[in-house]
C-alpha cells in the first residue's frame, strides 16, 4: 500500500480510477459521465497541489521519489521511478490544471460517445503525467509513446472533416521521431547497464571520458533524442503535422495538445538532451538556435497568412515554441528559466485561445476569419477575454507572455552557447510580427463591420460555465505577468544545477 | 581408369542426362520415366558404394511405389501433355537458369577445389554382402536410431490419415 | 575376380533364362491340358506326342504374325512396354536358389545366379518394378480400355504389394535372414508353411494378384476392357506379355516354394529317411528336382483356381486387398514375431506352437467378418 | 538398452509420448463420435494438450535436464519453454477452430488429430539435438499442416493453398536434406554437439559452411523469411482462417526454435560467415514484409505479410549468435518476442474469424468499418493487438521489441536495430488503417459471437496488456530457459 | 577407385537440376518430381560420405545409410499427401498449372 500512497504515484495514476468507474457506466448517462471525469481530474489537480506543498523549492534535486525495482532480471535494471524537480514541477501543475478545464469545455461540445471521450482523456492525462514524472528511460518511453494513443483517438474520432488524415499523420510523425529515440535509449541502456536516469547520469561521464562513447556517437545519440523531441515541439522544419492536428482536433484536444503535449518535446530536450549529452548540447546549441529563430519568423509569417483562425493560432505555436527552444539552448540561467516559464505561458494563453475559438465554433461551426467581424458588439465578454488572451499570447507587458519572452531574449542575447546576439535580435522581430498577426486577427473578427456570421447568427455571449472555464487561465496570465517571482523561485535551483553540469 | 571409374562415369552420364530429360520432357509420363531411370542409376551407385539395403529400398520405394503413384496420377488426371504456356513471369526462366548455372559451377568448384575430401571410395568388398553387416545395421537402426524410427512410423500414420482426409469425399445425403 | 567367375556367372544366367523360356512354353501347354481336363475335354494333343510340340507351333505362329502398331500410340513407350514386362520376370529368378552346390573342375558351383544378403528385398524391388510394363503398355496404347487396364493393374499391384511385402517379412522373421539360401536352410527342420499356414496362404493369394491371374485378372478382363492393357498389341509384342505372365507364374511359384515350402529341400520328415538318401545334403541334384515338383504342384493350384473361380469385381478386389489381406497379414506378422521372440526370450518352445494356432484363429475371424459383411450387403441371401 | 537407460530416455520424451498416444487414441475414439458433435473431439484434444502441458510443468519443476536416445533429443529449459508455448498455441488454435469449423461446415474430427500430430512435431523440433530428428520433426509438423491448409476442400482457394504450401515446403525439405548431407560429409556426424566438436577442432571446412547455408535456406522457407516467403500470403489467405492462425504461430515457433538450437549449438564456428547472411536476411525480411503489407486490402494477406515482417524481427535475435556474451540475452529476447507475437497473433486471428462470414466474405479491411460501434470490446481488443504488433505501449509487443532491440544493440548491430524501428514505423501505417476503419469509418459488419472465440480474443487481449506491466516472470522464464543451452 | 568428390559433384549437379526444375516448371507434378530428384541427390551424397568415412575408418559406418532410409520413408509420406492434394485440386479445377493457381491474389 505504501507504493500506492506515494504522492507521485497517486498523481499519475489517479485518473485510472476514473477510467475504471467510467468503464462500468452506461454510455447514455452522459452528464454523470462528465461529472465523474470532472471530479477525477479535479481530485488529480488537488493531488498536484498536495505535491506542490511537499515540494521544496530550494532543493535542486529530484524529490518525492517513488522508486521500486520493476524489471530487474537479466541485467535490465528497470525501475518504477517517479520523481519531480524544479524542471518539471510547473509542467506537472500545468497538466493537472489544464485537464479539468478542458473537460469543462467539452460539456456541451462533445455529445457523441462521451464515455469513450472521457476515458481517452483521462488516459491521456495519465500519459502526460507519466512523461513529466518518469525518471527511468524505459518508463519514460512507455508514457511518451502511450500519450499518442488516446490523442490519436481524440483527433480521429471527435475531430473535424479531415480528422483521419490528421490523426494518422500525427501518429506517424510523432512515432517516427520516437523510434530513433528508442534506439538511442537502448544504446544508452546497453552501455550504462541501466535505464534509470540518475544512475545513467552518474555513469555517462566515465563513458565519455574513457572514449567508450566517442563524441560522434554522443552527437548521434543527441540527434536521435532530438528527433523525437523536435517533432513533438515542433521545431521548424518538422512542424507540418501540427496545423493539421490542431485544426482537426476537437477543442479540448487542441487545448491539451497545445498546452501540454507540445511541452513534452521541450521538456524532453531539457531533461534528457541537455543532461545526458552535455558536449553534444553545446556543439548543437547554435544550430538549434538557428532552427528556433527560423521557426519563430516562419511561424509568425505563416500565421499572418492564415484564413482559419485555429490554424493561425496553431502556427503561432510554432513561433512561440521557437522562443522556448531559443531560450533553452541559450544555456544560461535567464534563457532556461525563461524557456520553462514560457512553456507555461504558452500553455495558458494558447490554451485559452483554443478554448475561446472552440466556444464560438460551437455556435457557428466555422473558423474562417473573414466571415466574422464586429463580434465585440454582440459578445462583449467573449471579446474581452479574447483580447486579454491574445495580448498575453503576443507578449504585452504586464501579462505572462512578456515575462517569458523578455527573459528568453535576454538570455539568448548574452548566450555564450549560441555565440551570436543576432539570433536574439532577429527573434525580437518575431515578437513584433506576433503583434501584427494577433491584432490583425482581432481586428478582423471583433471590430469593424459585422460579418456574415455575426449578422445571420443569433450569437450568444459566454455563459457561466464558459466563463468559469477560462477564468482560471486569465488569473494565471495576470499573476505571472505581474508577479513571476514565485514561479522563478520554483525553477531556479534546478536550472542552476542543470547548467552547472555543462562544461561551458 | 579402372573399370569402376568407367562404370561410374557412364552411369553418371546416364543419371545427369535422365535428370535433364525429366526437366525438359514435354510429356509428364516421359518425365516420370526419366526420373525412374535416374532413380535406378542412383540405386546402382548405392550398390557401388556398398549399400545394397539402401539400393533395394530405393528401387522398391522410389521406383516401385512413388513413381508408380506419380504415373498413376498423371494417367488418371490425363495431365501428361504439357503445352508450354505463355510465361507469366518472362524473366523467371532465364533467371532460374543463370542461378542454377551459378549454383552448379560454384558448388562443383568449391567442393572439388577447396574441400578436403580426398578419400577414395573403393569397391565394396564381400563384407557388405554379409548378413552380419545387415544385422549390424538393423541393430543400430533399432537401438541408436530408435527414436527417429518411431517418429517415422508416426509420420507415415499421419500421412495416411492426411491422404484419406484429403481424398475421402463425404457421402452427402446418405442416410 | 577372375574371368572364370564371370564365365560361371554368364553360363548360370543363360541356363536360368533357358529354363524359364522353355518352362513358359510348356506351362502354356500344361495349363491348356489341365484346364481341358477340368472342363472334360482333351486340349491340344495334335502337335507331337500329346501335343508336346504345340508350344513351338504357337511360337512360330506368333513370330511370323504381322505386327500392327496403331497410328496414335506413343511409339517409344509402346515398344518398350513389353520389354519392361518381360525383363523383371526373368531377373526375378536370379536370387532364387535352385539347389545346393556341387564341384565341377575343382570349383564349387552354386545353383543360384546371385547370392544377395538382401535377397528378399531384391525380390520386392523387382516385383515393384514389374508394374511399369503393364501400366505403360496401357497408357502408350492411347486407348481408353487399354489405359483403364493399365491403371487397374498398377493400382492392384501396388495395393497387393503391401501384403506381399508383409509376407516376405514373415518369412524373413522366421528365417532370421534376408538371404534366400538362409531361408531355405532354415526350413530343413520344418517348412514355414506348416508353422505359418496363414502367411503362406496370404502369400499365394497375393501372388495371384501380382501376376494378374484369375480371379484377379481385372486388367485384362475381356468383358469390360476387351483385352485390357494389351488390346493394341499383336504378334511378338503380344507374345512377350504372354510370356511374361507365364514366366512370372513360374518364378512366383519358385519363390513361394522357397519362402514357405522348403525350397529345393526335401520334405522335412524325409531328411533322415533311409540314412538321408533323399536329402539334398547327400545328392545335390535332388534340389532342382524337388523344386520342380513343388513348382508344378503350386502351378497346378493356380490353374485350378482359374478353372474354378469367377472374376472378382474390381472394387471388391481392392477392398479385399486393403481391408482384409493387409490387416490380416499385419496381424499374422505380429503373431509370428511375438511368438518367436517369446520362444527365444523365455526359452520355451510352447510359444512357438502358438504361432499357427493364433494365426489360424485370426484368419478364421477374418473369414467370419467377410462372411458377415457379404451377408449384410446381400440382405441375407447368402 | 538397460533399464535405467530406458527410463532416462523415456523421461526426456514423456510429454511427446503422452501427446502422441493421446492423438492416436483420439483418432480411434473419433470414429465413434457422431457427426455434428465433433466438438467433443475438440475438447478431448484440448484435454490431451492440457495433460501434456501438465507434464511439461512437472518436468520444469523437477528441473532435470538431460539428453535422451544417444543425444538425439534434449530436455532442457529451452525445450520446455518452447514446448509450453507450442502447446498453449495449440490450445488457442483449438479454441479458435471450435466454432469456426462448425460455422464453415468443415467439422471433422481429423482436424484436431492432425493438429495434435503437428504439435508433436513442433515439440520435437524444440527438443531435437540431432539433424535427423530436426528433419523428421520438421516433416511431422509440416505434413499435417499441408493437409489442414487444404482442409476446406473442395474450396479451390484452400486447395491451392494446400498445394502451394506443400510444394514450397517440400522444396525446403530438399534443401534441408542436402544441407544435412553436406554437414554430415564435413563432420561425419549429424548430432549437433558432434558437429560442434568437429567444427571447432579445425578451421571449418567450406563444405560445412555450404551445408549450414542450405539449412538456413530450408529454415528460411519454414519461418517465411525473405526471399523465401513467396508462399506465405497465398497460403495464409487460402487456408481456413483457424488453420492460418495455428500455422502462423506454431510453425514459426518450431522453426525458430530449431533454427536457434541448430545454429547456436552446432555452428558457432561459422559465425564469421553466417552472421552477415543472417543480418541481411533479417533486414530484408523486415523491410519487404512491412513494405508489401502496405498495399494489401485483404486482412488475411495483410496479416501474412505482417507475419513475414515479424519473422524478420525474430531473426534479428539470431544475428549475434556467434557472440557468446550476448547470445543468451538475444536468444531470451527472441523467445520473449515469440511469446508476444504468438499471443497477439492468436488474438488478431480471433478477431478476423469473428468477422469472417460463412461464405468467406468479410475479409477485406473495409469490412472492419464500424466495428467499434457494433462491438466496442472486439474493436478495443483488435486495437490492442494492432498496437502490440506495432510495438506500442502498453502492450506486450512493445516490451518484446524493447527487449529485442536492446539485445541487437548489445550485440553490436545498431544499424539493424534502426532498420527494425524504421520498419516498425512503416508497419504502424497499415496496422493503423485497420484501427481507422474500425473506429473512424461507418459500416455495419456482421460479427459472429461464440464463447470460445470470445474467450480467446479477450484473454489474449488482456494478456497482451497485463503482461506488458509485469513481464518479469516471462523475462525470467525466457532467460533461464536459455541458460544451459550453451 | 572413384574419389568421393566425384559422387559429391554428381549429387550437386543432380540437386541443382532438381532445384532448377522447381523453378522453371509450372506443372505441380513435375515440380514435385524435381523435388524428389533433390532429395535423391541428398541421399546420394549421404551414402557417398558415409562410404568415405567407412573407408577412412576401416570399419562399417551406417549413419549415412540410415539417414537415407529415413529420407526415403519421409519422401513416401510426402508423396502420399502431395499427390492427394494434387488430385484434389485437379478434381476441382481440371487444370493443374501453377501459374493459373491465381484465385489467391496479391
Amino acid at each position: 500500500m505504501e507504493f500506492l500512497l506515494q504522492p507521485l504515484t497517486l498523481l499519475t495514476f489517479f485518473p485510472l480510477v476514473g477510467v475504471l468507474v467510467l468503464l462500468f457506466m452506461k454510455s447514455e448517462a452522459k452528464t454523470a459521465i462528465r461529472w465523474v471525469a470532472m471530479v477525477t481530474t479535479l481530485i488529480t489537480f488537488g493531488i498536484s497541489l498536495w505535491v506542490l506543498a511537499q515540494f521544496k523549492a530550494s532543493n535542486p534535486d529530484l524529490q518525492l521519489e517513488a522508486k521500486y525495482p520493476w524489471i530487474n532480471v537479466a541485467g535490465w535494471n528497470i525501475y518504477y521511478y517517479l520523481a519531480v524537480d524544479g524542471l518539471s514541477i510547473l509542467l506537472v501543475l500545468l497538466t493537472a490544471f489544464l485537464t479539468p478545464i478542458s473537460i469543462l469545455s467539452t460539456w456541451t461540445a462533445v455529445e457523441d460517445r462521451v464515455k469513450d471521450f472521457m476515458i481517452f482523456f483521462l488516459l491521456l492525462e495519465v500519459g502526460m503525467m507519466g512523461v513529466f514524472l518518469a525518471q527511468d528511460l524505459f518508463m519514460f518511453y512507455i508514457f511518451w509513446e502511450f500519450t499518442l494513443v488516446p490523442m490519436y483517438f481524440l483527433i480521429g474520432l471527435w475531430g473535424g472533416p479531415r480528422r483521419i488524415y490528421a490523426a494518422v499523420k500525427f501518429f506517424l510523425y510523432t512515432m517516427a521521431g520516437s523510434i530513433l529515440m528508442l534506439v538511442a535509449i537502448l544504446f544508452l541502456g546497453v552501455k550504462t547497464g541501466t535505464f534509470n536516469v540518475p544512475d545513467m547520469l552518474a555513469a555517462l561521464p566515465g563513458l565519455y571520458s574513457s572514449g567508450m562513447i566517442n563524441p560522434q556517437t554522443q552527437m548521434l545519440l543527441f540527434v536521435a533524442f532530438a528527433a523525437a523531441f523536435a517533432i513533438k515541439v515542433p521545431m521548424w522544419p518538422l512542424h507540418s503535422w501540427l496545423p493539421d492536428a490542431h485544426v482537426e482536433a476537437p477543442t479540448a484536444g487542441s487545448v491539451i495538445l497545445a498546452g501540454v503535449l507540445l511541452k513534452m518535446g521541450t521538456y524532453g530536450f531539457l531533461r534528457f538532451n541537455i543532461q545526458l549529452f552535455p558536449n553534444a548540447t553545446i556543439e548543437a546549441a547554435p544550430w538549434i538556435a538557428l532552427l528556433a529563430t527560423i521557426g519563430i519568423i516562419y511561424g509568425a509569417a505563416v500565421s499572418y497568412a492564415q484564413s482559419d483562425v485555429k490554424k493561425l493560432v496553431a502556427y503561432s505555436s510554432v513561433s512561440h515554441l521557437g522562443f522556448v527552444m531559443l531560450g533553452m539552448f541559450a544555456l544560461n540561467a535567464e534563457g532556461v528559466s525563461g524557456a520553462i516559464l514560457q512553456m507555461i505561458n504558452h500553455g495558458l494563453s494558447t490554451g485559452a485561445l483554443f478554448l475561446l475559438i472552440g466556444m464560438v465554433y460551437e455556435q457557428t461551426h466555422t473558423r474562417e476569419i473573414k466571415v466574422y467581424g464586429g463580434l465585440w458588439k454582440v459578445m462583449p465578454i467573449f471579446g474581452t477575454v479574447m483580447l486579454i488572451s491574445s495580448l498575453s499570447s503576443m507578449g504585452l507587458p504586464g501579462l505572462n507572455g512578456f515575462v517569458g519572452e523578455f527573459t528568453i531574449l535576454l538570455g539568448a542575447f548574452g548566450s555564450k552557447a549560441i555565440g551570436s546576439p543576432w539570433y536574439a535580435g532577429i527573434s525580437a522581430i518575431g515578437v513584433i510580427m506576433a503583434a501584427v498577426y494577433i491584432l490583425y486577427m482581432f481586428q478582423k473578427m471583433f471590430l469593424g463591420p459585422a460579418g456574415e456570421i455575426t449578422k445571420h447568427h443569433e450569437l450568444k455571449d459566454l455563459n457561466w460555465r464558459e466563463i468559469l472555464t477560462v477564468a482560471p487561465l486569465l488569473i494565471f496570465m495576470f499573476w505571472i505577468g505581474l508577479y513571476p517571482a514565485p514561479f522563478f523561485n520554483l525553477i531556479a535551483p534546478a536550472v542552476e544545477k542543470l547548467l552547472s553540469a555543462l562544461p561551458l | 581408369m579402372t573399370s569402376e571409374l568407367i562404370v561410374f562415369l557412364v552411369l553418371s552420364l546416364v543419371a545427369i542426362s535422365s535428370a535433364f530429360g525429366m526437366l525438359f520432357s514435354r510429356n509428364a509420363v516421359y518425365s516420370a520415366l526419366f526420373l525412374v531411370l535416374n532413380f535406378v542409376t542412383v540405386a546402382v551407385f548405392y550398390l557401388m558404394l556398398g549399400a545394397p539395403f539402401i539400393a533395394m529400398s530405393q528401387i522398391t520405394v522410389y521406383a516401385g511405389a512413388i513413381m508408380v503413384l506419380f504415373l498413376f496420377v498423371i494417367m488418371l488426371l490425363g495431365a501428361e501433355s504439357l503445352v508450354p504456356l505463355p510465361q507469366a513471369m518472362p524473366w523467371q526462366r532465364p533467371l532460374a537458369f543463370i542461378l542454377a548455372a551459378i549454383l552448379a559451377v560454384e558448388s562443383v568448384y568449391l567442393i572439388f577445389a577447396r574441400s578436403r575430401l580426398n578419400t577414395v571410395i573403393t569397391a565394396p568388398d564381400a563384407a557388405t554382402n554379409s548378413m552380419e553387416g545387415l544385422r549390424d545395421m538393423a541393430m543400430i537402426l533399432f537401438d541408436q536410431f530408435l527414436l527417429p524410427f518411431e517418429i517415422t512410423s508416426i509420420l507415415l500414420l499421419v500421412a495416411m490419415v492426411g491422404a484419406i482426409v484429403l481424398t475421402n469425399r463425404e457421402k452427402v445425403g446418405h442416410k | 575376380m577372375d574371368w572364370t567367375f564371370w564365365l560361371e556367372w554368364v553360363i548360370k544366367g543363360f541356363v536360368l533364362c533357358l529354363i524359364l523360356l522353355t518352362g513358359f512354353a510348356y506351362l502354356t501347354l500344361y495349363e491348356r491340358r489341365a484346364l481341358a481336363r477340368m472342363q472334360v475335354r482333351v486340349g491340344p494333343n495334335r502337335a507331337g506326342y500329346q501335343g508336346l510340340l504345340q508350344p513351338i507351333a504357337d511360337a512360330v505362329k506368333l513370330i511370323f504374325k504381322e505386327e500392327l502398331t496403331p497410328a496414335r500410340v506413343y511409339k517409344v513407350v509402346f515398344v518398350l512396354a513389353p520389354v519392361l514386362t518381360v525383363v523383371p520376370s526373368l531377373v526375378l529368378a536370379a536370387v532364387v536358389p535352385l539347389g545346393t552346390s556341387f564341384n565341377l573342375f575343382g570349383r564349387v558351383i552354386t545353383l543360384y545366379v546371385a547370392d544377395l544378403n538382401v535377397g528378399v528385398l531384391y525380390l520386392t524391388s523387382i516385383a515393384s518394378i514389374a508394374v511399369y510394363g503393364i501400366t505403360l503398355a496401357g497408357w502408350s496404347s492411347n486407348n481408353k480400355y487399354a489405359m483403364l487396364g493399365g491403371i487397374r493393374a498398377s493400382a492392384q499391384m501396388i495395393s497387393y504389394e503391401l501384403s506381399l511385402g508383409l509376407c516376405f517379412a514373415i518369412a524373413i522373421v522366421m528365417g532370421n535372414s534376408m538371404n534366400l539360401v538362409d531361408i531355405v536352410n532354415a526350413q530343413s527342420g520344418m517348412w514355414f508353411a506348416v508353422i505359418q499356414p496363414v502367411g503362406a496362404l496370404i502369400f499365394l493369394i497375393v501372388t495371384l494378384a501380382e501376376v494378374n491371374r484369375a480371379p484377379f485378372d481385372m486388367p485384362e478382363a475381356e468383358q469390360e476392357l476387351t483385352a485390357g492393357f494389351h488390346s493394341e498389341y499383336s504378334g511378338m509384342k503380344f507374345a512377350l506379355f504372354f510370356m511374361a505372365e507365364y514366366q512370372k507364374m513360374i518364378v512366383i511359384c519358385m519363390i513361394a516354394a522357397t519362402l514357405f515350402f522348403g525350397g529345393y529341400r526335401e520334405f522335412w520328415f524325409l531328411k533322415d529317411f533311409a540314412g538321408g538318401i533323399l536329402s539334398v545334403d547327400r545328392f545335390w541334384f535332388l534340389g532342382p528336382i524337388y523344386l520342380l515338383l513343388k513348382v508344378i504342384v503350386l502351378l497346378f493350384f493356380m490353374i485350378w483356381i482359374r478353372a474354378t473361380w469367377p472374376r472378382i469385381r474390381y472394387d471388391r478386389l481392392m477392398s479385399f486387398g486393403w481391408k482384409v489381406l493387409l490387416p490380416l497379414s499385419l496381424v499374422v506378422l505380429f503373431i509370428t514375431a511375438a511368438g518367436i521372440l517369446l520362444a527365444q526370450e523365455l526359452n520355451n518352445q510352447i510359444y512357438f506352437y502358438s504361432i499357427p494356432v493364433l494365426s489360424i484363429i485370426s484368419a478364421m475371424v477374418a473369414v467370419a467378418l467377410i462372411y458377415r459383411d457379404l451377408r449384410r450387403k446381400s440382405n441375407g441371401r447368402i | 538398452m538397460t533399464q535405467t537407460d530406458f527410463y532416462a530416455n523415456f523421461y526426456s520424451i514423456i510429454p511427446l509420448t503422452v501427446l502422441v498416444a493421446w492423438a492416436s487414441i483420439l483418432l480411434l475414439v473419433d470414429l465413434f463420435i457422431p457427426k455434428g458433435r465433433k466438438g467433443i473431439t475438440a475438447f478431448l484434444a484440448a484435454l490431451g494438450l492440457a495433460a501434456t502441458l501438465s507434464f511439461i510443468i512437472w518436468q520444469t519443476l523437477v528441473g532435470v535436464e538431460r539428453t535422451g536416445f544417444n543425444g538425439m533429443v534434449t530436455l532442457d529449459g529451452f525445450s520446455l519453454f518452447v514446448n509450453a508455448l507450442v502447446i498453449i498455441s495449440g490450445l488457442l488454435g483449438i479454441a479458435l477452430a471450435y466454432g469456426y469449423l462448425k460455422r464453415m461446415k468443415l467439422e471433422r474430427g481429423e482436424y484436431y488429430v492432425l493438429m495434435l500430430f503437428s504439435i508433436t512435431g513442433m515439440m520435437l523440433m524444440a527438443q531435437a539435438s540431432d539433424l535427423i530428428i530436426v528433419f523428421l520433426a520438421l516433416e511431422l509438423l509440416s505434413i499435417p499442416l499441408y493437409v489442414l491448409a487444404a482442409f476446406a476442400r473442395p474450396n479451390l482457394q484452400s486447395e491451392e493453398a494446400g498445394v502451394k504450401y506443400f510444394l514450397l515446403g517440400a522444396f525446403a525439405t530438399g534443401f534441408i536434406v542436402y544441407g544435412t548431407a553436406l554437414i554430415f560429409g564435413a563432420t561425419g556426424t549429424t548430432s549437433l554437439s558432434g558437429i560442434f566438436f568437429a567444427a571447432s577442432h579445425e578451421t571449418p571446412s567450406l563444405l560445412l559452411t555450404i551445408g549450414a547455408a542450405l539449412l538456413l535456406v530450408g529454415f528460411g522457407f519454414k519461418v517465411a523469411a525473405v526471399p523465401f516467403h513467396m508462399w506465405t500470403p497465398d497460403v495464409y489467405q487460402g487456408s481456413p482462417t483457424a488453420v492460418t492462425a495455428f500455422m502462423s504461430s506454431g510453425a514459426k515457433i518450431a522453426g525458430f526454435a530449431a533454427l536457434l538450437r541448430v545454429f547456436a549449438t552446432a555452428f558457432p564456428a561459422l559465425s564469421a560467415d553466417l552472421t552477415g547472411v543472417l543480418w541481411v536476411l533479417a533486414a530484408l525480411t523486415m523491410v519487404v514484409g512491412n513494405l508489401t503489407a502496405i498495399s494489401q486490402t485483404n486482412i488475411k494477406r495483410l496479416l501474412a505479410y505482417s507475419s513475414i515482417a515479424h519473422a524478420g524481427y525474430i531473426l534479428m535475435a539470431f544475428v549475434p549468435y556467434g557472440n557468446k556474451e550476448v547470445l543468451p540475452i538475444s536468444i531470451a529476447a527472441g523467445l520473449f518476442y515469440l511469446v508476444s507475437y504468438v499471443v497477439t497473433n492468436f488474438g488478431t486471428w480471433g478477431v478476423v474469424i469473428a468477422l469472417e462470414k460463412a461464405e468467406g466474405k468479410g475479409l477485406e479491411i473495409a469490412d472492419y468499418a464500424g466495428l467499434a460501434k457494433k462491438c466496442p470490446a472486439l474493436a478495443a481488443a483488435m486495437t490492442v493487438f494492432m498496437l502490440s504488433f506495432i510495438g506500442f505501449p502498453p502492450t506486450l509487443g512493445m516490451v518484446g521489441k524493447f527487449y529485442l532491440f536492446r539485445a541487437v544493440i548489445a550485440g553490436g548491430y545498431p544499424g539493424l536495430a534502426i532498420i527494425g524501428v524504421v520498419t516498425s514505423l512503416v508497419s504502424a501505417y497499415y496496422y493503423l488503417r485497420i484501427v481507422v476503419n474500425m473506429y473512424m469509418r461507418e459500416g455495419d459488419p456482421t460479427i459472429e459471437r461464440e464463447m470460445w472465440l470470445d474467450f480467446t480474443t479477450m484473454s489474449t487481449a488482456i494478456a497482451t496488456v497485463v503482461l506488458s506491466f509485469v513481464p518479469q516472470w516471462l523475462f525470467l522464464l525466457a532467460s533461464t530457459a536459455v541458460l544451459r543451452l550453451f | 577407385m572413384v574419389p568421393v568428390d566425384y559422387y559429391v559433384i554428381l549429387s550437386a549437379i543432380l540437386f541443382t537440376l532438381g532445384a532448377l526444375g522447381v523453378l522453371i516448371r509450372r506443372n505441380p507434378l513435375i515440380i514435385f518430381m524435381s523435388i524428389e530428384l533433390m532429395l535423391n541427390a541428398g541421399n546420394l551424397a549421404f551414402v557417398a560420405f558415409g562410404r568415405s568415412y567407412e573407408v577412412a575408418g576401416g570399419q562399417p559406418f551406417y549413419t549415412g545409410q540410415i539417414f537415407v532410409f529415413f529420407v526415403i520413408a519421409v519422401a513416401a509420406a510426402e508423396v502420399a499427401v502431395g499427390l492427394a492434394l494434387i488430385v484434389e485440386i485437379f478434381k476441382t479445377k481440371k487444370n493443374i498449372n501453377v501459374d493459373e493457381m491465381n484465385s489467391l491474389k496479391g
